[in-house]
């Protein structure tokens, strides 16, 4: 249960600066995603937290005491690295039990303890192997076992899916969310998985580029998302071109070839400009074209599994891409009519 | 085309003086080329003995009577053709010992020495080192595998027991010496640094450290005194014989013992040499003082020394 | 490592190289000294005629040999470990990434092994002999009567064999100190172990090849020294190896030479296997 | 171990490297004629004397060279074997080893004797440096074998994995990938295997080609009989000659290895 | 333009068989996905391909060629390592040249096919860096520039795309699948991704336990898995109890709370039998309820991102899944109506 502050973090390797001033709190038991493009400096971030990097410059504090000069030791963390890091010459349980032997705990709890959590990992029965022995994803998953089975105040994990399926993934994610809710964790969680980022955490930093573009719940980083790129970041998007007819108390009236809004605007708009429409593919539906409704051409159609993926053309020449469960399938060449509701549009400012 | 004949000669100093002074003389001398091999009688005597009696590397071998008297038993020797060692007469009884088979050519006696500055009494005799109490733990001595060390064991049995083949008494009086400091050839160290104040030493070395600085003087012990040898010996299958003959000569020659004398201290064997005045002071033992020289049966020594090396091992502390 | 290449005469090509130069200059010689050491000794010859046991029966039958081939490996032994201790935080110090003047430090290492054995024992003499630099302050200042006896004995002897062995012992840990990912240590820190723990418990049993390897070298180098001893030890410490010189070179009794050169050979080789086997990493072997 | 603790700690211990060597280096200038300590007045006149020393300057010269083709062939042999050990090597593990440590594990007297009768039985005998060589290669020998060992037991596979799945034949692995990653093992190695060379002596003692001399054997027939500073200041130079080569080798080469 | 065939291929360790008696034919220039849960073996049979692993058993045959005492480098492969396996030593430049230089490229293509590769991979600006000043995501795609500059005739991927985003794994695929149809590169993907398999490949394999399960193409995989073990693996199932009603040539007609369907059947059913109805959650519309249709109780609803997920309970009791766009939505205790096409339907086996 601690409460993580960070302020004006950054680090320098040489002049350039992988973090650059970030800034976040977070509150005790808090669980929070950071999601940005490879290289954006999530793990530097993580590992500064950790201690295992020095800070340029900048405060870490946990529960208001600054942490910078506390050895990564000291300061009871728990951590999956993103390459594992797991010790060569110890056995899968020697791994796990080695956190618990600094924490001395007794040996009869220890084994309980290891026992359940490899069970969790589903690898119950690798007890002897050594790490060379396992597969990727079995050597991953020993590493999260290892940083959570010490349940440690603060939890940083570093991509500690990336090589699990689908299936173990989502009982890992359970089971990580569920250790931390109950233990009270306070976790920053690493991920490019923008479904990850957006099923489990609390709040979810979106970084670019070593600085933070947004903080927010899921929701609002998905549905609010502040700026254009943050918005491409965390999901498609649709652009469509609008004109805006009037200006109100924070919304504005737009016209546009998949009809005409009231949306609110955090931009400046005056009448007359020209603005983009911003629109996800999944919140558009589809149905056979009938008189009266916006309609496309569809241009392409791709099947991924679960989802139908579609490129539409408008009759002004846009492209729009959808994206729709395949119960009804649409051929190229079809016209389709677009429905989608009002508040999934946003106003992302001038079109260029 | 000149013959080549190959040289076995001490390192050091030694080789520096061959190399410089005596090589080019012996050239002029017989218009022979040298080639000059460092060395000492261990490394010779193996050499010898892995090529075999047959086809020996060298003519001629000039090295301690040690080391000589069992590669002699061995045959790599031959007696010697004293018609080609004209020199041979010259010599000090003390220099022809070997019964012809070998000439000594040099001979460093060795004395007791004594740290000026660090030792009140002088010794007198071997036997102080024994009953002056300023030298108890400050002694040292050549160690057995030296021959000096075999010197001084045959010594020291003579002087307490019936003679040099008492070497019972010989063991028990080492034993009685308490802690020495042994060392395998080099004492100058030992006794500069003042680790130990008194040990055996040669005269020309003792008169090369006083040259250097060292405040160190040798005596003449009652007992008598020890004396490195080097026999010269001529292998009976030489390649270069007539040559091996001619440098033989020509080391035992006056003038060759005079040069030698003045670099190296040494006692001339050729009793035609003069010590100079300006010499004898490091050179103390010439002429009819040879007689203190004493002299030793190596056979039994060589015959013993497995035993020997054992007990003194054992004894020596 | 990658399969495919364990078959065929591939591999055998890179031993073949030193296994030859091995087998004709090491093998075939020593025949002659193993058939040597069955050799009647011989009076005033290298050896008599005829085979016997008498060599290797004098030495069981003597406890003067067994003490020192115990006295011998207990100053290998401690070498050893000295050098381990001492030699391991250097060798750390010198793959750390920040260092600087690490050519410095590298040939700081090496610089015992650059003095002639004969110079560094004098050095050693002027430092620790009973009338040396060490002794000589030390009763100046008046803290002792009598000087320490720093030469002359084991302690002298151990001291000068740590001095020129440490290089034996820190390169080959150095080069094991290399493999290992920091990221491990950063990993141990993470589960809270303090970077003393961390380097005990990660760093430590990773270096293993290298301590292997330099703890070998200075052992078996420590075994087979005879110089040091016998000019550091003043010939008091009875070591096998200065016995050994002594009775091959020195007094000519090769067959008893050979059969005790044998016999420290055959012991440290042993010694050697053991350790291989006791400190066989075992995470590394299928 | 904290920074400014392991730093101390190191500082002694180099400290205890450097003692004795001081003191010889101490002793190189000393203007006296005797070989003591401290020094009575500092001078180079016996640097002068020994740069003035043809056959110190010989002796040198013959023991570089030696030790230079020895480091040579000990190094590719050693390493060649050191390869097949760790790589290759299963049972016979322990046999490689113990076989590569014997000419350590024997004493070298008796390596030299023997091998002295033997190069004499096959007729090389030691009318040149041939036999001496190869005392000095089997000596040398074990030390690349360990070093280049202990730097291979880290070397991960997967990296000659990834040179294979590019292409890359056996030698160019080796020469691309392998040596790059065990350098330090190597070089550290070589330098062992130079510098012992360099200070054999009873091996070069029984050996040595007729006529010829390396350093340790002049250095050790001059000490017998001048115990002048002449020595020291021999060993002094070739300190700071070796230092420099390896300050270079740093500088050039990079000691250590950039891994991780 | 190499033709792979595998045969009864095995590799055991000790006693335990990472991969058991696998058989495959890749045609020339085929994208083949191996899919299977953590530990399967798909790392395994990779190497065996490589030549990087002994192969215990069975032959591996290149072009007909018996390639098992081929050494690695005369196979003509590339592969990405699942731990990379970069040259550390080695810019990234240099690791990209690695390959080329073996195949003795000339200088000046050989920088311009890097400079291109780096550009595909977004690592320009990159070339003169270590790995070790790379960021996990960067280092994973230097491992795939270096395995695609060569454009070997045999492509090996063992999940090169698991540490980076969404958008550059998107671009990333797009690039190989490029690269690879345009060079006619066989391939074989290894990837715990399920989306990422049906959308590259040719053909997935999905792989049990070292074994084979199914081989087939995305949409027979998905739609017609073999067993209920790889249709739960590829993606979410739903299965609901059923009554054989009775039994037609191939088929057989079923009466469930779902409805009652005419369904093709592989497994032998007699009247009477109870069977399991698999169903995907995606294929479930929902509605609000209105009488006459099978109807459910909304027992939880999750949102994550693009889509809602629905846990259903049925009026028998059973539990059900479904996944919808969140244009509806639906709260807690709502009464739904389900829809779904027949063809949608499987029949499993009997439901125990
Ligand atoms: N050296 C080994 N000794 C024993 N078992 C091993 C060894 N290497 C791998 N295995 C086992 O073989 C099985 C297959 O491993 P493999 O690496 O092929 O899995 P994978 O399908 O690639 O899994 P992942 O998706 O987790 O990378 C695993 O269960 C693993 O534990
Ligand atoms: N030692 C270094 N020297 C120079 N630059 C570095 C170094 N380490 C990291 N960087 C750079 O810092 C930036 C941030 O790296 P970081 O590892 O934090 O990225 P990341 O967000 O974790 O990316 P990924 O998702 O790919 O793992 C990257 O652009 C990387 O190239
Ligand atoms: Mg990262
Ligand atoms: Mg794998």
């Amino acid at each position: 249960m601690t409460e993580v502050s960070i302020e004006k973090l950054t680090k320098s390797y040489g002049n350039a600066r992988a973090v650059n001033a970030i800034s976040m709190k977070i509150a005790e038991g808090e669980f929070i995603s950071l999601l940005g493009p490879s290289g954006c400096g999530k793990t530097t971030t993580l590992k500064m937290i950790a201690g295992f990097e020095d800070v340029t410059e900048g405060a870490i504090r946990f529960d208001g005491q600054d942490v910078v000069n506390t050895p990564a030791e000291k300061r009871d963390i728990g951590m999956v690295f993103q390459n594992y890091a797991l010790f060569p010459h110890m056995t899968v349980e020697q791994n796990l039990a080695f956190g618990l032997e600094m924490r001395k705990v007794p040996k009869p709890q220890m084994r309980e303890r290891i026992a359940k959590v490899l069970d969790m990992v589903q690898l119950k029965g690798y007890e002897a192997r050594y790490p060379r022995q396992l597969s990727g994803g079995q050597q991953q998953r020993v590493a999260l076992a290892r940083a959570l089975v010490i349940e440690p105040k603060i939890l940083l994990l570093d991509e500690p899916l990336a090589n699990l399926d689908a299936k173990l993934r989502e009982e890992m994610r359970v089971f990580i969310r569920d250790l931390q809710r109950r233990v009270g964790i306070t976790t920053v969680y690493v991920t490019h998985d923008q479904a990850e980022a957006m099923t489990m955490s609390d709040r979810v930093v979106v970084m670019f580029g070593g600085r933070i573009a947004q903080i927010g719940s899921p929701t609002d980083i998905y549905e609010r998302p502040e700026n254009h790129e943050v918005a491409e970041f965390v999901g498609q998007v649709n652009l469509v071109e609008a004109k805006v007819e009037s200006v109100g108390e924070g919304t504005a009236t737009v016209t546009s070839p998949l009809g005409n809004f009231i949306l609110p605007t955090k931009i400046s708009v005056k009448p007359g400009n020209m603005v983009s429409l911003a629109l996800r593919p999944e919140a558009i539906e589809l149905s056979m074209a009938t008189a009266g409704q916006p309609a496309a051409t569809v241009l392409a159609s791709y099947y991924s599994g679960a989802l139908m993926d579609y490129r539409l053309k408008l009759d002004n020449g846009d492209e729009l891409h959808a994206q729709t469960f395949p119960v009804n399938r649409f051929a190229e060449g079809d016209r389709v009519a677009l429905h989608a509701p009002a508040e999934r549009f946003w106003l992302v400012g001038v079109a260029q | 085309q000149n013959k080549t004949l190959i040289v076995p000669t001490l390192g050091g100093v030694w080789e520096q003086f061959w190399r410089n002074t005596l090589a080019p003389e012996f050239t002029k001398a017989s218009g022979a080329n040298v080639t000059l091999d460092v060395g000492n009688g261990r490394v010779w005597g193996a050499n010898m003995r892995a090529a075999g009696v047959a086809n020996p590397p060298y003519s001629v071998v000039m090295t301690n009577e040690v080391f000589a008297s069992s590669l002699r038993k061995e045959g790599f020797f031959e007696k010697l053709d004293l018609s080609k060692v004209s020199n041979y007469n010259d010599l000090y009884p003390l220099a022809k010992k070997t019964d012809g088979w070998g000439a000594i050519a040099m001979v460093s006696p060795i004395g007791l020495a004594y740290r000026t500055d660090l030792v009140k009494t002088p010794p007198k005799a071997w036997k102080d080192l024994w009953t002056n109490p300023e030298f108890k733990g400050k002694i040292g001595l050549y160690s057995f595998s030296n021959s000096a060390g075999k010197m001084q064991l045959m010594l020291f049995s003579k002087i307490f027991g019936k003679d040099m083949y008492d070497t019972e008494a010989g063991f028990k009086a080492l034993g009685e010496l308490g802690s020495v400091i042994q060392a395998d050839f080099n004492l100058s160290t030992g006794i500069a640094s003042g680790e130990f104040v008194i040990a055996p030493f040669d005269f020309g070395e003792v008169a090369r450290l006083r040259k250097q600085g060292l405040p160190i003087d040798v005596i003449v012990p009652e007992e008598g005194l020890l004396m490195f040898d080097q026999t010269i010996n001529i292998l009976a299958n030489a390649p270069e014989k007539e040559l091996a003959y001619e440098y033989a000569n020509f080391l035992l020659a006056p003038e060759t013992q005079a040069l030698l004398m003045k670099e190296f201290f040494i006692s001339p064997t050729n009793s035609k040499v003069v010590v100079p005045d300006d010499l004898k002071a490091d050179v103390p033992i010439s002429g009819p003082e040879m007689d203190k020289i004493l002299s030793w049966d190596w056979d039994f020594m060589n015959q013993n020394q497995a035993a020997f090396a054992e007990t003194w091992a054992k004894t020596v502390k | 490592m990658s399969p495919g290449k364990t078959k065929g005469i591939g591999p055998y090509l890179l031993i073949a190289p030193a296994g030859l130069l091995l087998a004709i200059f090491l093998v075939l010689p020593y025949l002659n000294i193993g058939v040597m050491s069955f050799r009647v000794p011989g009076q005033g010859t290298p050896y008599g005629e005829g085979f016997t046991l008498v060599n290797y029966a004098r030495f069981f039958a003597d406890s003067f040999y067994i003490w020192q081939v115990v006295n011998t490996l207990w100053i290998g032994f401690l070498t050893t470990a000295i050098c381990l201790v001492i030699g391991f935080p250097v060798a750390w110090q010198l793959t750390r990434p920040n260092m600087r003047f690490r050519g410095l430090a590298y040939g700081l290492v090496l610089s015992p092994l650059l003095v002639g054995i004969v110079i560094r024992s004098y050095g050693w003499t002027i430092l620790l002999g009973n009338n040396g630099l060490i002794n000589r302050t030390l009763t100046n200042m008046g803290l002792i009567d009598a000087p320490l006896p720093l030469m002359y004995n084991a302690l002298g002897i151990i001291i000068a064999l740590v001095h020129v062995f440490l290089p034996f012992m820190i390169l080959p840990i150095m080069n094991g100190i290399q493999g290992i990912d920091p990221s491990l240590e950063a990993a141990a820190r993470s589960l809270g172990a303090s970077r003393a723990t961390a380097f005990r418990r990660i760093v430590l049993p990773l270096s293993m090849p290298g301590i292997q390897a330099g703890c070998i070298l200075v052992f078996v180098l420590s075994l087979s020294a005879y110089v040091t001893p016998s000019l550091i030890g003043g010939l008091k410490v009875k070591t096998m190896a200065v016995t050994v010189v002594d009775a091959l070179i020195d007094t000519f009794q090769w067959p008893f030479g050979s059969a005790l050169a044998l016999m420290l050979s055959v012991t440290g080789a042993i010694i050697v296997v053991i350790f291989g086997r006791m400190t066989r990493m075992k995470w590394k072997v299928a | 171990m904290s920074r400014p603790f392991l730093t101390g700690y190191c500082l002694l211990i180099y400290a205890f490297l450097l003692a004795p060597i001081l003191v010889v280096v101490g002793a190189s200038f000393n203007a006296g004629a005797f070989l003591t300590f401290p020094p009575q007045g500092l001078s180079f006149r016996w640097y002068v004397t020994f740069f003035n020393n043809e056959v110190f300057m010989r002796a040198i010269r013959t023991s570089l060279w030696v030790a230079f083709v020895t480091m040579i062939i000990s190094g590719v042999i050693g390493t060649m074997a050191a390869l097949f050990h760790v790589l290759h090597a299963r049972r016979s593990k322990d046999v490689v080893r113990i076989a590569m440590l014997a000419p350590l594990l024997l004493p070298e007297v008796l390596t030299a004797i023997s091998l002295l009768f033997f190069v004499y039985a096959i007729g090389i005998g030691t009318q040149n440096m041939v036999g001496m060589i190869i005392g000095h290669v089997l000596i040398t020998l074990p030390f690349v074998f360990i070093n280049v060992s202990a730097s291979l037991e880290s070397f991960d596979p997967s990296w000659d994995m990834a040179a294979r799945s590019l292409g890359a034949p056996k030698l160019v692995r080796f020469r691309r990938i392998m040596l790059p990653m065990i350098k330090s093992g190597v070089i550290g190695g070589c330098l062992f295997a130079f510098i012992i060379s360099f200070d054999i002596f009873t091996i070069s003692f029984m050996l040595k080609g007729v006529g010829t001399s390396t350093l340790p054997i002049q250095l050790f027939d001059y000490l017998r009989t001048n115990f002048t500073p002449e020595a020291a200041a021999v060993s002094t130079v070739s300190i700071v000659l070796t230092l420099t080569v390896v300050i270079i080798s740093e500088k050039v080469l990079g000691l250590r290895i950039h891994r991780f």
